[in-house]
């Protein structure tokens, strides 16, 4: 594991596929594709050095199926896996079987993605490290008499959230202590029927929030940070803009974020990139761990281009064994970057997700503008995956350059045989909310309902 | 034991000890919708490399569901849905109109890789090949092994005929899909 | 003239055409584009917020002809003309005709133009800032004895030039101080017979330099430089490559650089974007002034990809009288950025221009990689003008990781249908003499006679 | 007087006393192959706007070299090369088989623009214009002028026929080819 990786398989697809064979020609590794049966006519497969299919289109026969990705790996003998996000990415059971098969896998052990996967061990690991929670109880509540101590402490509105729920199911929201004792035995029973387990958590219900995060980098010994993406711009919890540096930060609470996500990774030995993600209380101007992404993420590129620093790269290199060389003083994060996911949905129709052919496609270009997509003129977006189909990243000397320059390449943008969230997105940008950097994650709902 | 269905290394486990052992002819297990049937040929010599276990070519198929599928079926995610009823055996017969490297005649079918792995042309490494050009084959025949993690999966022919290509060879990293063989058919 | 910019006309075509359309567009600059029939279909026609056809193909009677532009510009009642690079961009009776009809022309004075285009002046003005020169005579010599005096303390070899010369025409290089009577008296009998004009002038001629032009821009008060560009990767003194920062330069040269092309500035008052060209000689490690070009230039790209800086945006803002903000503390290079001209010939067939239909283009992209390119699947390279179809340009955090981004980037460069410069670029990139950064002017034609 | 060619500020500042002048009815120039050719309709009435020199109508042709090319031909670079010999008229006369905005007859004949610059339909402001759809035209009728940097180009037809459409209007910015008008040919 030591040893300067010489082949990569890249176990995704689109562009992430794509920024990964990228980021492996300039290391000098050979960069070996997997792919289903319905992405045999991509770009990342025309550019990989090898592409193998493993699987029909369905991702769990393909990109999903841990057993096709690992067979491929020791059949077609390369030495490491980079999962992308997605898919295999947080599988702490596909981590732990590269382990075992003596395949380095790229990103954190499959004990640290295990641990940090698991939202109430993350939060324990958390206040270990130090880095502030958001308030509530610190494990599960049976009895009213505890929700009472907790809700003194905590203060209205607050969360219950059942232990065994998830995704929004099981969860309530208390307005007065008068209605606590009532909403407490009604979830609990709720969560007995849904679930077989009644017991609860509480916390703080916040009201006035941004999304903010941490990009990480560590070789294990090493941890440096990217400063923060600010990724309020978000529908129904769906990231659709996300910037660096957050408009809403002053030089301080920068650095608090910044040294607990340092924290939390020193406190677990994490290796490889990762991000923290935080709760900002536009209220109280504080902010609370939420959850850690031990992967790459979409948005990845905005630090990358405030920073100067390449962060596929880097992962390739410390799964290699490299340590990092940098200091956290040769950090210096420059201007401010933007990002615009561009998918194929119609924010007409609920967003739904149209698959088809592209029949032309144009790319901006230009001083200040990247755009990551795998997608080409003629290219079918076939309808088994994700809807994101390119991200648009404009960079600026401030906040100010980076919004018109992305409206500038938003114009320039043609995908013509498709219905995208391109035009969705300059609506956006040239809101006074937006332009103004004063909103919460509210602000993409409320905006649509203005229409 | 658990009472959740067996992850991915549990039955890697089982088939490593079904490897280790010279005395397990054929072994089936079943946890919930995960079943795990392994019918080996012969038993295996000699470990190869020192210090390291053999990959073993225990022959392993999923009568009801595809091991490969279930192996994917990795907690947290929910079980891989079985797109189709897998058949006894996974091998993609594809018939003569289907694009291959070489032109297929009206009666000759191809086999594909039924997943990414190695091909093994025989049992085990020097004995004599599954089968070679010319040879007649039922649907049962075992034609070769695609190894899958050291799951070795049987591919049968399931058509009636001569073998009349090999395209690949012993030891070789095949993908999925990839064509292994020309069966002709049965007039 | 002090009044924001409203409308600029851009006199040009091709990729700079784009490059100021964008930086108009990000700007609310109306952006009105004059065209020749051959680029009726051209990008740039379809980007621009209007365009204007002005004549029939040849430059002479289009892109050259100074009235047309004028009276385009006077019809459809634009503020400004951007003259891009070529044609227009550097005649001083241009300038001066748009400074007669009131409309701003965006650069420098005309009489600047004037002073700065006669090389005998510039010379002249060189010497009056303080700025070196490379050694020769001060003004024309007519005898022998002149000529004697002025070798003494130039040293051999030496280089004789007709004053009326140019173009390589009535130059002569003298070895020795033995036959520099004769070598005399011969150039001035060819300069007398040719061009009607026996003076010459004398300078050292050096045989081991390199190209280097510092990048300037000015509101006529203030006078920032964005560091230097190295562009010794030349083939017949046609430019093929450019980088900054210079693999060669120390901090002390550089600096001493940067103040000699600032104080020429202030000499002459320039305003606007300016280059100011040095050889810089390898052998004493010191350098002389050549020339200023008083436009924006091919290569600006690369500062702009070290400094951050939209060149082509102050330029249209100084011209509508915005002052310049920054100070030179606040333009920092960061990294490394290379450029390769990419240009439809064929570098087997004596770099030939062929014109021809481009029947797929796939522009290469990804993390610090940037294209200005006017070309797109389907369009036809008119044989009217210059053969560059495009410049391809590449950030990394030091010249190794620019340098291995760009051939991964000419690697997923397709231009299919016409023969282009970029696989010889990838040559020029991967050879030891461009990786070691030590090499001069000549390193290009010895590269090619050894095949 | 220099003996290199004039310059187009030279040629302008001509033009302009030209303008200025009230009892100039017809300049010509030659210098080597730049010509120029000035020919005014009628004295313009008044200057328009206050410490302003108007620009009036003085129309200009050159009669046998392009004015807007020989203008072009500033110094340093060489005079511009006549692409080919200029008509007395630089309009552009587009056979019907050219395509234009509206589908033409076959015996419509399309002037287009022959420069970019302001279009005129009439001598001077206010006056009647040159030519109103219906009109009979012969082949050397001025049909309008396109004004180039106080140049006044007369537009000739160049055909006999009447005019069918007027595709612009007095004062409109014209591009280079422009289409300006129809003629439909006299049978």
């Amino acid at each position: 594991m030591a040893a300067p990786l010489k082949s990569v398989l890249i176990a995704n697809r689109g562009e992430i596929a794509l920024r990964i064979i990228r980021a492996c020609k300039e290391l000098s590794i050979r960069s070996v594709l997997v792919y289903s049966e319905a992405d045999a006519d991509s770009l990342p497969v025309k550019l990989a050095d090898q592409a193998i299919c493993i699987g029909p289109p369905q991702a769990a026969l393909s990109y999903r199926n841990a057993s096709a990705v690992i067979s491929a790996a020791l059949a077609f003998k390369v030495d490491a896996i980079h999962p992308g996000y997605g898919f295999l990415s947080e599988n702490a059971d596909f981590a732990a079987l590269c382990e075992e098969e003596g395949i380095v896998f790229i990103g954190p052990s499959s004990e640290v993605i295990r641990n940090m996967g698991d939202k109430i061990e993350a939060k324990k690991i958390a206040r270990r490290a130090g880095v502030p929670t958001v308030p509530g109880s610190v494990g599960a509540i049976a009895e009213y008499s505890e929700a009472l101590a907790v809700a003194s402490e905590v203060g209205y509105p607050l969360l219950i959230k059942a232990a065994a729920g998830g995704g929004g199911r099981g969860m309530r929201v208390v307005q007065r202590a008068e209605t606590l004792e009532k909403d407490l035995s009604e979830i609990m029973s709720e969560a007995e029927v849904a679930f077989g387990d009644p017991s609860v958590y509480i916390e703080r219900y916040l009201t006035d929030i941004r999304h903010i995060e941490i990009q990480v980098i560590s070789d294990g010994t090493t941890t440096l940070h990217l400063g923060e993406r600010d990724c309020t711009t978000q529908r129904r919890n769906q990231k659709l803009i996300e910037e660096s540096p957050s408009p809403v930060l002053d030089a301080e609470l920068r650095r608090g974020l910044a040294l607990a996500a340092v924290a939390l990774c020193q406190e677990v030995g994490y290796r490889n990139a990762g991000t923290i993600e935080f709760v900002f209380d536009n209220i109280e101007r504080t902010y609370y761990f939420i959850e850690m992404n031990t992967r790459i993420q979409v948005e990845h590129p905005v630090s990358e281009e405030v920073s100067g620093i390449d962060l596929i790269k880097l992962q390739l290199q410390i799964a290699g064994g490299i340590p990092l060389t940098m200091t956290q003083d040769d950090v210096v994060i420059r201007g401010h970057a933007i990002e615009c996911r561009i998918n194929a949905e119609d924010p007409d129709r609920g967003f739904a997700p149209g698959p088809g052919t592209i029949s032309t496609f144009r790319q901006p270009g230009g001083f200040g503008v990247r755009m990551d997509t795998h997608i080409e003129t003629g290219y079918t977006i076939p309808p088994f995956y994700d809807s994101m189909i390119g991200k648009l990243i404009c960079w600026g000397q401030n906040r100010d350059e980076a919004i018109v320059r992305m409206i500038r390449a938003l114009d320039e943008l043609v995908i013509d045989g498709v219905i995208t969230t391109a035009p969705f997105h300059k609506k956006i940008l040239e809101s006074a909310e937006f332009t103004s950097g004063d909103f919460n994650t509210a602000f993409v709902a409320e905006f649509m309902e203005r229409g | 034991m658990p009472l959740n269905p067996p992850d991915a290394r549990e039955l890697q486990r089982i088939v490593d000890w079904v490897n280790l052992t010279d005395d397990v002819r054929e072994l089936s297990i079943k946890f919930g919708d995960v079943e795990l049937f392994i019918s080996r040929d012969r038993q295996r010599p000699a470990v190869q490399a020192p210090g390291q276990a053999a990959a073993a070519p225990a022959a392993v198929a999923a009568p009801s569901a595809p091991s490969t599928a279930a192996l994917a079926a990795l907690p947290p995610q929910a079980a891989a849905p079985a797109v189709s009823p897998a058949p006894v055996t996974p091998a993609s017969v594809v018939p003569a109109v289907a694009a291959s490297a070489d032109e297929l005649a009206a009666d000759e079918v191809l086999i594909k890789a039924p997943m990414v792995g190695t091909y093994y042309a025989s049992p085990k490494p020097g004995s004599p090949a599954f089968v070679a050009v010319g040879d007649t084959v039922s649907a049962e025949t075992v034609l070769c092994i695609v190894e899958v993690m050291k799951l070795m999966n049987n591919v049968e022919a399931q058509v009636e005929g001569t073998v009349s290509r090999i395209l690949v060879h012993d030891n070789q990293a095949v993908e999925y899909g990839q064509p292994l063989m020309v069966i002709k058919r049965q007039a």
